[in-house]
C-alpha cells in the first residue's frame, strides 16, 4: 500500500529508512534468523560508520538513559574500510533492499580514500558522509561549518558517481547555512539530525562522567522537536531532498518530518525499543496518508 | 519445557521478530525477590541463559528522571511454551515499574535473546554458582540438567535471609549470606572453592554481580576448571542493534554481550570487572 | 542551613535563582499573596527579559507540551524599559533577595540604552544580557558568533559598574568559544542554556506549526544533557563563574550542573509543575552536601 | 462551602504556595464524564470559577509522546472545605490519566488560581449557560446564587444523552443536545438567546467552547447585557509564570488567563476565538 518513491534517482519502495548507527542487519539475522530479511522493516539499509582503519569503540559504559531518549558514547566501532568490504559488504548486499554505506574521514584525505573505495563497489546504491567526526584543530564538529564542510565535499564529489548524502551535524549555529555549502559543492541529499552532544552524570552522585567516553550524544522522542525545526530549517534553503530523523518513533512523527520538508525518514533509537519500529512508522505513515484505506 | 541445551553455544532458540504482547497471570514474592508470570503461547522454546528485553504495556517512563524509556534485560527464569517466568529485583525505576504489575496487565516481551549455556562437556559435574538475582537463569539450567539425568550442584550467595528465600526456587541448593542470617556466613564463591577442592572434574555455570563472577572467573582458571559465565551489561536494544553492551574479550577487542552472549566460556574474558572497578 | 554564596560580589543565601522569564514574583503575589514573598523559593531574582519599547509578545498559542518537557513561544512581552522602571521595579525591589535584571536589544544601540538605564538603579544587583534575541541581517542568535558578541559585550561593558552577566544562547557550533569572548569583553559571568530552538508540529496532523509564532523553544528534563555538556564545556574554558540551567528539577539535578562547573543553578520550566520547585532543589542539593545534617 | 461571591473580581481566594498531595476518596461516572472527589482538609474555600492546576501523583507522563509532562487545569466542580471535586472529560493523555484515578491513589493540587465570578449586579437575574465540560465552574456558582437566595436559571449544552448525563450535577438545569437525544434539539445558545428575550434584566456567566462562547459574548453585546465568561487557554503554570495563557483584550494587549481570568468580563474580550479559529 505504500508508495514507491524515487530518491536520488533510486527507487524506494517506502519512505522509511534506518539511521545509521541504530540497526545491525547481520546481528539482526542471527537474533531473528530469515525472518529479518523475508520482513525488512526499512526501504534501505544504511550501514553504520565505517573509518579506514577498525576502531574498537568507546569504553563502556556507553548508554545512559535519559528523559525521553538517551544518551550514547559508542564511538563508531567498525572493522575499517577492508573489514567492512570483505566481512560485511556481502552480507548487506544480500538485503532486499539498497545499501547506503555510511563514512566518516577525519580529514579530506580520509575521506576521499572511502568513497573512492565505496564508489568501486556496485552492490553499494548510495554513499552517507558522516560530517559530525570532531576537527582534529577545533574540536568542532567537521560539518560544523559551512566553509570547511563545503570544501571537504567539494574534494570528494568528483571520486564518485553514486549519490552523495551529507549527514549534517545538529551542533551548529546555523545548519541551513552548512545544508547549502554541502549543495553547492554537489551533495545529491543531506540527512538530519544527528545526535545533540550531551552529558550524562554519573547515577552516583559523585559528578563523575557515566559514559567511558565523557561525553556522548542524545537521541530520542527528547530531541524531536529540535529535529523538526532543523528540518524544516534546512528544507526551506535546499533543493536537494531532505532525509530527516531524530525521535521519530510513530507514523505521526514521521508524517511531521516530511510536512517539515523530509522526503525520507529514518528510524534511529525507535528501533532499540522495538525491532519492527520501521515497519510501524512505515504502516502509521501509510495510514495517515490513506486514511480510508486503514480502516 | 525448556529447548534441550545445545552441545557448544552455537545454537540458540530464534526470537520472533515482534515484540509480544503478554497477560501477567501470576506475581509472587520471594522475599526481596519478584516473580512475574506470563502466558506466551507463541514463545519458542528458550535455552537456559536466554534473555528477553520486557517493558511495562502501560506507562512506561514517568519515573524518576522520567525513567525508564528503553526496556530493560531480564533473563528466562523458567518457561514451558505457554507462559514464562521471569525473576525481578527492584533497583530502580524500570524494574520498580515491573515489580508493580499484577494479573491482567500487559506486558511488551522480546526474545528469548543471545547464547545461553551449553552442555556440561565429556561427564563433568555441572556446579551452578549464582550471587543474589543472578541465579535467575540457573534455574532453568538446573531443571534441564536434572531432567537429563545429570547432577547440577546449585551455589547460591545472598546478602541476608530475606534475598536467600530465592533459593526456594531451585529444586535444591547451598546457600551463603554475607550475615549469616541464613544458610552459611560467607561468600559464595567459598562454596564454591571448596566444591571444587573436593572433586575437580567439573564445569562451573556462573551468574551475578561483576565481582563475584570475577572471582569465578580467577579461580576455574588458576584450578583450570571451564566455566560459563552470564553478564549483564546495560543493554538499549538486546539484539545488537546499538553496540552498547560491549565487553572486552581476552582476545583483544569487544563482544556485544546481547549477541555474542550473555553466556561466555570464561576463558574468552580478561576480566568481569567494568574498567576501573575494584574487585 | 544552606551556606551563603558569593556571587560577582554579591552575598547570595545559596545557590538557586530563578531563570529568566519563568517566574514572575509580582503575578505570584497576586496568587499566594505574601506567602511567596516570606518564603521565596530563589537567592536572587531574575526578571524577565526586558526591551527597550513594549513588546506584546506572540500570538497564542504560546505553549506545546514535548516529550520531557516543553515548546514555548511566548516572544518576550514586557512593558519596555520605561515601564518596567516605573511599574514592575519598585515591586520587584521590594522582594527579600538581590535582584537581575534580564535586557535585551536589537542592535548594540539599544542594549547601551537599556544598560544605561538600569545602572542608574540602585535597586538593580545584576544585569544579565540576553543574547538569543535574533540578529536581523544572519537570523541566527546575536550570541551565536564569538566576535560579534565580544564587539557587543565591549560596546556595553564601560556603561555599568554593576555585574554584568551573559546568557548565552545554545544555538551555536562552539558556546565555550563564544562565552570565552564573553569573558574577554569583560563579562563577570555567563548563564546557560537557554532554550533550544524548536518545532511544535499542530496536533491536528496538518503539518501546520502549532505555536502561534512558528518556531519556540525546548526546555525541561529533555534539554539537561545538552545543558551539563554545554555548562561542563564552558566552565573548563571561562575563569568568570557560570550560572548553570536547563532541566533542573532537583537538588541532584543542580549538584551536576554545579558538578559540572557552574557556581549558580537557575530553575526554569520546574517551576512551572511546582511553585516551590526552587525551595524543592536547595533543599534537595543541602541534603546532598550535608548528607548526615539532612537526616 | 465555597467562598461567597465576591462582589466583584477584585478579591480572589489565595492558593497555598505549596502543591497539595490528596487523596483520592470517589471517583464517580456521569455519563461521558468523571468526577473526582479528594480529601483536601487543607485547601482554602475556593470561589466559584476559580480552577486548580493538577497532576497525578504516580506516573504523570509516559503517554502517548510521552505526555503528560505540565499538570493540567480545571475548574473546581465543588468544595466544602473538607474535599473538592473535579469534572473530568477524557481528551487527551493528562485527563485519561487522571480519569484512571481510583480511591486512595493521590494527585498533586495547586489552587484554588484565578479570578472567579462575581455577584450579579443589583437584581439582575443570574443566567449560567454552559457548554459541555464548561459546565464545570457553573456548578459551585448555582449552588451559591441559590444559598444566597437568589435565582439561577442553568441551561446546559451537550453532544448527545450520554454527555447531557453530566446536568445531573446541577441543582436544575434546561438541557439541548445537538442531536437531540436528551432536552432540545439544537445549541444552548438558542435557549439562552429566548431566556435573554423573555426578560433582558439578566446577568449571563458562561463558560464552553470558544465558538459556542462567542456566540454568548456576541448576543449580550447586542442585547447590552452583561457577562462574565471563564475562559480556557493552554497553561503551563497556572499563577502567572510563564506568560503561556494570554488572551487579547479589547482594550488592547494580552491577558495572561490563569491570573487575570479565568473570568473575564465579556466587554473586555474582543472575541473568544483563537486567532484564526472559525465560530
Ligand atoms: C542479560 C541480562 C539478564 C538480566 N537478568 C536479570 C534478571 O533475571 N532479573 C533481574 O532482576 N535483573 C536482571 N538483569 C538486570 C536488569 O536488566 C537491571 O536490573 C535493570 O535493567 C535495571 O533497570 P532499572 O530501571 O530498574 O534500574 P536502573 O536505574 O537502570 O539501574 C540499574 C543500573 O543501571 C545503571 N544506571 C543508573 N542510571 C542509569 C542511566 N540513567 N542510564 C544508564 N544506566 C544507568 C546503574 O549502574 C544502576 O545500578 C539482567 C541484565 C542483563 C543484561
Ligand atoms: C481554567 C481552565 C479550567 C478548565 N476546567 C476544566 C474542567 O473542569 N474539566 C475538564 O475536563 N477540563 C477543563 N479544562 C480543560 C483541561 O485543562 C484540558 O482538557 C486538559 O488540559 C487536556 O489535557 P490532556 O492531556 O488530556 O489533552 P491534550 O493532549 O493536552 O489536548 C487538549 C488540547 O490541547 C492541545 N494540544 C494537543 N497537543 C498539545 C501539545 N503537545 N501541547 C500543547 N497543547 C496541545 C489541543 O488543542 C488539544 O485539543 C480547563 C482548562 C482551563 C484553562
Ligand atoms: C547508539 C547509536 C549509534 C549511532 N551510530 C551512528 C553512526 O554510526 N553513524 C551516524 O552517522 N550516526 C549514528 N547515530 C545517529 C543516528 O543515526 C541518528 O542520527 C540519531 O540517533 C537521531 O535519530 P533518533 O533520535 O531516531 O535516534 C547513532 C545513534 C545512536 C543512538
Ligand atoms: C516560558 C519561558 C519563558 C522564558 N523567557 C525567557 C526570557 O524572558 N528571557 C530569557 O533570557 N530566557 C527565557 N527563558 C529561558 C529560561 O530562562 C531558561 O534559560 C530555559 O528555559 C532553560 O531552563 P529550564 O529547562 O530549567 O526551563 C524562558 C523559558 C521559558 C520556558
Ligand atoms: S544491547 Fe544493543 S547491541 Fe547489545
Ligand atoms: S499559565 Fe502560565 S502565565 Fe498563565
Amino acid at each position: 500500500m505504500s508508495e514507491a518513491v524515487r530518491f536520488c534517482g533510486l527507487e524506494l519502495d517506502h519512505r522509511v529508512i534506518n539511521a545509521s548507527g541504530t540497526f545491525d542487519a547481520i546481528a539482526a539475522q542471527r537474533v531473528f534468523g530469515d525472518e529479518i530479511v523475508l520482513r525488512f522493516p526499512f526501504a534501505a539499509f544504511v550501514s553504520k560508520t565505517i573509518t579506514l582503519e577498525p576502531r574498537a569503540g568507546n569504553p563502556p559504559p556507553r548508554l545512559y538513559e535519559a528523559p525521553a531518549g538517551m544518551i550514547n558514547s559508542i564511538g563508531l566501532p567498525n572493522r575499517g574500510l577492508l573489514g567492512y568490504l570483505e566481512h560485511d559488504l556481502p552480507q548487506l548486499a544480500a538485503l532486499p533492499v539498497p545499501l547506503v554505506t555510511n563514512v566518516m574521514g577525519s580529514t579530506a584525505d580520509e575521506v576521499a580514500r572511502l568513497v573512492e573505495a565505496i564508489d568501486a563497489r556496485a552492490e553499494v546504491a548510495a554513499i552517507e558522509l558522516n560530517v559530525s567526526c570532531p576537527n582534529v584543530e577545533t574540536g568542532l564538529d567537521l560539518g560544523a561549518d559551512p566553509r570547511l564542510l563545503g570544501r571537504l565535499v567539494d574534494e570528494v564529489r568528483p571520486l564518485t558517481g553514486k549519490p552523495l548524502i551529507v549527514k549534517l551535524t545538529p551542533n551548529t549555529a546555523d545548519v541551513a547555512a552548512v545544508a547549502q555549502a554541502a549543495e553547492a559543492a554537489g551533495a545529491d541529499a543531506v540527512s538530519l539530525i544527528n545526535t545533540l552532544r550531551a552529558f550524562a552524570a554519573h547515577p552516583d552522585g559523585s559528578g563523575r562522567a557515566w559514559l567511558g567516553a565523557g561525553t556522548g550524544g542524545l537521541s530520542g522522542p527528547a530531541v524531536r522537536a529540535v529535529a523538526l525545526a532543523q528540518i524544516a530549517a534546512v528544507s526551506a534553503r535546499v533543493e536537494i531532498p531532505v532525509v530527516g530523523m531524530g525521535g521519530i518513533a510513530s507514523g505521526r512523527h514521521a508524517r511531521q518530518a516530511i510536512d517539515a520538508g523530509a522526503t525520507l525518514v529514518a528510524v534511529g533509537t525507535e528501533s532499540f525499543r522495538d525491532p519492527l519500529a520501521g515497519e510501524r512508522v512505515r504502516l502509521g505513515l501509510d495510514a495517515l496518508e490513506h486514511p480510508r484505506a486503514a480502516r | 519445557m525448556s529447548a534441550a541445551l545445545p552441545p557448544d553455544g552455537g545454537s540458540r532458540t530464534l526470537a520472533p521478530l515482534e515484540r509480544r504482547l503478554l497477560e501477567v497471570v501470576e506475581r509472587r514474592e520471594h522475599g526481596a525477590y519478584v516473580v512475574l508470570a506470563a502466558e506466551d503461547p507463541d514463545g519458542p522454546a528458550p535455552q537456559p541463559g536466554q534473555f528477553c528485553m520486557v517493558a511495562a504495556a502501560e506507562r512506561w517512563g514517568a519515573g524518576a528522571d522520567e525513567r525508564p524509556f528503553l526496556p530493560r534485560a531480564f533473563s528466562v527464569l523458567r518457561a514451558d511454551g505457554k507462559r514464562i517466568e521471569l525473576l525481578l529485583e527492584d533497583v530502580g525505576p524500570g524494574t520498580r515499574r515491573l515489580c508493580e504489575l499484577r494479573p491482567g496487565d500487559g506486558l511488551r516481551l522480546l526474545g528469548p535473546l543471545g547464547r545461553g549455556f551449553s552442555a556440561p562437556p565429556g561427564d563433568r559435574r555441572a556446579i551452578l554458582c549464582g550471587g543474589g538475582v543472578g541465579m535467575a537463569p540457573l534455574a532453568m539450567l538446573q531443571d534441564e540438567l536434572l531432567a537429563g539425568g545429570r547432577d547440577a550442584v546449585v551455589l547460591l550467595g545472598f546478602r541476608d535471609a530475606e534475598h536467600a528465600a530465592g533459593a526456594k526456587l531451585f529444586a535444591r541448593a547451598r546457600v551463603a549470606t554475607d550475615d549469616g542470617s541464613a544458610g552459611r556466613r560467607g561468600l559464595v564463591t567459598e562454596l564454591l572453592a571448596e566444591e571444587l577442592a573436593r572433586d575437580p572434574v567439573a564445569i562451573v555455570y556462573g551468574c551475578g554481580p561483576p565481582a563475584m563472577l570475577e572471582t569465578v572467573r580467577a579461580l576455574c582458571e588458576r584450578l583450570e576448571i571451564p566455566a560459563q559465565l552470564a553478564l549483564e551489561a546495560g543493554m538499549a536494544c538486546g539484539f545488537g542493534a546499538c553496540y552498547g553492551c560491549v565487553v572486552p574479550l581476552r582476545e583483544g577487542g569487544n563482544a556485544r554481550v546481547c549477541v555474542d552472549g550473555p553466556v561466555f566460556d570464561a576463558e574468552r574474558l580478561a576480566s568481569c570487572l567494568a574498567p576501573g572497578e575494584a574487585a
